[in-house]
């Protein structure tokens, strides 16, 4: 079978120190709630112990309130699924009043998933949610690829991701961290962007713009036609786009994010250089499932003999090279 | 509210006619979904590996206890295909009960059930509940259906003592036609008796299409239980948004619904 | 459920005219096989009627013959998998006298994959396998994720496609179908830049650059690190792709691949815009499974009442408006 | 090449000990599979919808006609864990036979036949050749495993009078300690014998490295059954690229192989 096994010993996993450093901020656990499967976190209380989560991404928040887009906004594809939910949230006033206090209360680690419609509402969120008292950290959505006005642009043109993101880390002393599309060509070039105009750090990776058709209606599976892919089938790709910032910018802090269903797939974002994991998607089928996937990583990691989340973090190796080729006729083929 | 996450297994598979089948499954422990209102759901989701993502809604056909409950289900794409195969003892992850559901049926005013194809349960259900409340006749049951092996558990509302007309198009079984038909006969039948009446109605969309206009023109209460693709079944992946009329556009078929005024739905 | 069902009257499948053009190309059926995935076809004469296939897309051939990446080359990944095989090929010469009969011999369109390491190869490969009697096409791979010294530059930079597009179009008279990298920002650009230098049309898409690692190793599970992720995984992915560039390009031809598995999978493609359809991985579980496929096609395309493939291609229709909102009050909520 | 791609449905799952399962399958027409050579194996994918995409391999254990064979497997992954839980009647898809197997046994000459794990059943079929060609004296297995519960269909071989030494690690049955140790001591006796000798061998790649060392040390021929990772199985998508010795630096293990001589191999 392929692949040598590291063999290290074993570690009790009751003793493994799941806490997790991203940047200057401290979670107790590196599972965070991704953006926009997990509304403002109420609706899981009734299903799941939400302490035990290392923090909660909420839905992205707009200055004002928005209403969503006509339906159908969702449809299954193969491991994963289509969405174009139009980015429907309460808008910053009624979160901070309504929302938030039940998030801070919880004492989990908060991101507030935010996004304006133009450069001036970027930068008017950013000031009043990082004023807000509870709010742990800014996820700043340049990367929603299904908001018509504005939005994309910002996430695919590292200039403009530049001066973005400096203008909104000028207007509050909340760390911002940015979320990054992986409709983008160059995610190095975006994450050096936005970590040289002070990001705290960045996420990876938004949904991917996709399609499906009916073929018995002969139209889109989605009302806006393309809609954002999620779920496993995007694990690949996360992986990669992980993997690569990381190996770029390796004091950058990266919360991975795409398709974890798993302790073991959230290992292999953690060992590719996540610092952090998000878990979207796989809420929906079980609101539970944040809660199961710490308990397998705990115990993964245990096995494989990690003392704590931080030492798997980028301890990917190179796989041994094969002994050189060489055409001696001698050891040659004997059939 | 008070619904959970169970892991459960299936302990009967009861194929019907027509393709129609009811899955009975057993919770590990107990839940509210003895208390289940006709027309709330379950988000049900096999050990379907990492392909079929999301789980499946099913209107709870009936909770025995607080452990066991059944849906009503016909194959319709790739998941109801994977559970209408499911053997006893296969595991299911379920969340339930969800959503809101009918008004409970009352004396002095009669429930006219429109039932059409798999949106029997909450109507099966609503009636057992009259039933064991011991007013079966604040229910009358009017189900159609494309031919008689599309009309399943009628043996059940026959020992209930509720009142049903059917209808199939061709034919086979009742009255030939839509069940809209008799609907508004009985209704013309209403007014001109000036009784109290109001429609419950679940099935498919054209159907309840049908079943809005009836109801709005003769200004009978009517309340229409929908269906939309579903992600989560609770309220948080925004995905199952209804056009409605009033104070937003929308309004979210798994916790302001399944079950809508007719007045609000913004189709016709 | 959701969907209007267009209803049409049904045609008898056995009358549905499956031909399918190409802009000049004429196919007897809209199915190719995938480049890289049916080697240069022998292996599957023991499984299936090859004569049944619309034609056959090479492995990528290269002016010399091209030993691969060292090994794990392959892994699965949720409804996908990774590979890196790093185009192994026969090279040039050997194809012509010792592969191409083959191919020739069977009646079906010959679609020969190429790719060079620099600008001048990849002309030389054109000018040698165009000028080769039963070459139908030259597909051109300006998108191998796998090829480390040039390859990736050639499939993201509209100009240096276009450059390299124009001197390949020069020296050959075989028409050249570009295939496109789903790793490019914009492929609508690449398109249009490929189109204006001459190609006949485009292929969409190649595999997607992806990464998977086995945590028990701590090593990526592709020795390369990264591989193209190919399967059902990407089908969405491929079929908005495939849109935007059938949208702003009418009249490019393209041919569709990703993920394809079922007809109805292909007819999604073709609804899309796509002239024909590509399948890849299929063919590994299931050496029959173009034939498969395209009987699922012909039915489908009977029951849904289309007299020919032809008038299946880009009849995507958009989604009925909901009726306007109005928040009026007397028909407002009851509840 | 004489494999086929066959519709096949399992016909029995029998559990043994140590995990190990036997499955046989019956394919709806006949095939060359009553041919297969031992070290040929099949490709076999279930029902497994969109998510394990590529087929499984594994070696023949046994063809008892032209629809009928079966293979011997262990859960390793998420694809032996399906199918170690298939009921009989499910449906599979099947290409084989594939590969190049092990020379024949033959009179004069002892054929070493060094098993491990799920690396049984191209040996295990090479005794059965020898045992129906009369000359079970010419083939001896060494059979290693962890422990007792791994080492399965002991009752064939001896039913065959085949000459069995067995290995454990935890000396629960037979020797303890590693298979390559007994496989030592035999070769050294053939030598001091002058006995013509070979070794046949299958199992973990550890396993067949030190066989390598040892064949190749002595000079004895040596043929390795190797495993890789393979999506198509029949020479198509270059995935199981084996590092060799010769004219090229890979060649394939599903085509060239899965029967290399050891001197080719280019491992240590
Ligand atoms: C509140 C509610 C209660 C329901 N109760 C029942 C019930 O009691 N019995 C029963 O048999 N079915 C019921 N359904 C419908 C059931 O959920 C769908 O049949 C099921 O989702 C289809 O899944 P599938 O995997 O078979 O089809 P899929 O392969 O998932 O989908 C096939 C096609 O149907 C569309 N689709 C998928 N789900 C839905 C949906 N929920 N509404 C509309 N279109 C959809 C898909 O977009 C696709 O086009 C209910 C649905 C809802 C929302
Ligand atoms: C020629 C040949 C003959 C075989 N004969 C048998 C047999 O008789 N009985 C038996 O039980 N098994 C046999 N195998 C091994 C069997 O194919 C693997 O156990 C199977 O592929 C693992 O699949 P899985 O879904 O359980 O694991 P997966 O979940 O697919 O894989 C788990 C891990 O194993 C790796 N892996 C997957 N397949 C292979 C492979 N073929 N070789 C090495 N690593 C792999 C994956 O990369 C992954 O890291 C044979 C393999 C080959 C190539
Ligand atoms: C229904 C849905 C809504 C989402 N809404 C948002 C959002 O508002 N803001 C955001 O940054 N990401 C949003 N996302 C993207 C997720 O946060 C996450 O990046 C993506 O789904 C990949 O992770 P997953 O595969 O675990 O779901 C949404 C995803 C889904 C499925
Ligand atoms: C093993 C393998 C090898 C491939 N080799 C090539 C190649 O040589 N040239 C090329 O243009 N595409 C190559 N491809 C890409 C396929 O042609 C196709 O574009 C991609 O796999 C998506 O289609 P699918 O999902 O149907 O497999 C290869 C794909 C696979 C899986
Ligand atoms: S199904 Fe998710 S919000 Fe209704
Ligand atoms: S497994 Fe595909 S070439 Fe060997």
């Amino acid at each position: 079978m392929s692949g040598v096994r590291v063999t290290a010993t074993p570690v009790d996993p009751a003793t493994v120190d799941m806490s997790c450093r991203f940047g200057q901020l401290t979670l107790k656990s590196p599972f965070l709630a991704a953006s926009g499967c997990f509304a403002y976190g109420e609706q899981f209380a009734a299903f799941t112990d939400l302490r035990q989560l290392g923090g909660i991404s909420t839905k992205g928040i707009s200055p004002e309130p928005r209403h969503g887009n006509p339906l159908p906004r969702i449809c299954e594809t193969a491991a994963g699924m289509l969405n174009s939910i139009g980015l429907e949230n309460v808008g910053v006033e009624v979160f901070v009043r309504e929302k938030l206090p039940f998030l801070r209360d919880l004492g989990v680690s908060v991101w507030v998933n935010f996004f304006g419609v133009d450069f001036e509402t970027y930068v008017d969120c950013a000031r009043r949610l990082g004023a807000a008292p509870g709010v742990d950290a800014l996820e700043m959505n340049i990367s929603c690829p299904n908001i018509k006005k504005g939005g994309i642009e910002f996430g695919t043109v590292p200039e403009v991701a530049h001066r973005l993101t400096r203008a909104c880390v000028e207007v509050t002393d909340a760390p911002i961290v940015v979320k990054l599309s992986p409709n983008a060509g160059d995610n190095v070039a975006m994450a050096q962007a936005v970590a040289e105009a002070g990001a705290h750090g960045v996420s990876l990776i938004n949904t991917i713009t996709g399609m499906a058709i009916d073929v018995r209606s002969r139209r889109p599976r989605i009302a806006t036609t393309y809609g954002g892919l999620s779920g496993p089938a995007i694990k690949p790709i996360a992986l990669r786009m992980v993997h690569q910032v990381a190996k770029a910018l390796p004091d950058l802090p990266i919360s991975g994010i795409g398709g974890v269903y798993t302790g073991e797939d959230a290992l292999e974002f953690l060992m590719a250089g996540a610092r952090c994991v998000q878990v979207g998607t796989a809420c929906f089928a079980e609101p539970g499932a944040i809660v199961r996937i710490t308990d397998e990583l705990r115990a993964l990691l245990g096995e494989l003999g990690f003392a704590s989340v931080a030492a798997a973090v980028g301890c990917l190796e190179p796989i041994e090279p094969e002994p050189p080729y060489a055409s001696t006729r001698d050891r040659g083929a004997a059939r | 509210m008070s619904a959970a996450q169970l892991s459960a297994r299936v302990i009967d598979n009861r194929p019907l006619t027509g393709g129609y089948f009811v899955l009975t499954f057993e919770a590990e422990r107990p839940s509210a979904i003895a208390e289940t209102i006709p027309g709330q759901f379950a988000m049900v989701r096999g050990a379907w590996g990492r392909d079929l993502l999301n789980p499946r809604a099913f209107s709870v056909l009936h909770a025995a206890d607080a452990r066991r409950f059944s849906i009503l289900a016909k194959v319709f794409g790739r998941g109801t295909a994977r559970l209408q195969v499911v053997e006893p003892g296969a595991p299911v992850t379920v969340t339930a009960p969800l959503g809101r559901g009918f008004r409970p049926p009352a004396r002095g005013k009669t429930q006219l059930l429109v039932a059409g194809g798999v949106g029997l349960p909450p109507l099966h259900l609503q009636a057992r509940v009259a039933a064991q409340a011991g007013i079966a006749g604040a229910v009358e049951l009017l189900y159609g259906g494309r031919t008689r092996a599309d009309l399943v558990l009628l043996e059940d509302l026959a020992a209930w003592d509720v009142r049903v007309t059917l209808t199939t198009e061709d034919g086979s079984a009742g009255e030939r036609g839509f069940v809209t038909a008799p609907l508004e006969r009985r209704l013309d039948e209403a007014r001109a008796r000036g009784e109290d009446v109001e429609v419950l109605a679940c099935g498919p969309t054209p159907m309840l299409r049908a079943v809005q206009k009836i109801g709005l023109s003769r200004q009978v209460p009517t309340y229409l239980c929908l269906e939309e693709v579903m992600a989560c079944g609770f309220g948080v992946c925004l995905g199952c948004a209804v056009p409605v009329y009033g104070p937003k556009p929308y309004r979210y078929c798994c916790t302001d619904g399944p079950v809508f005024d007719a007045r609000e739905v913004r189709w016709s």
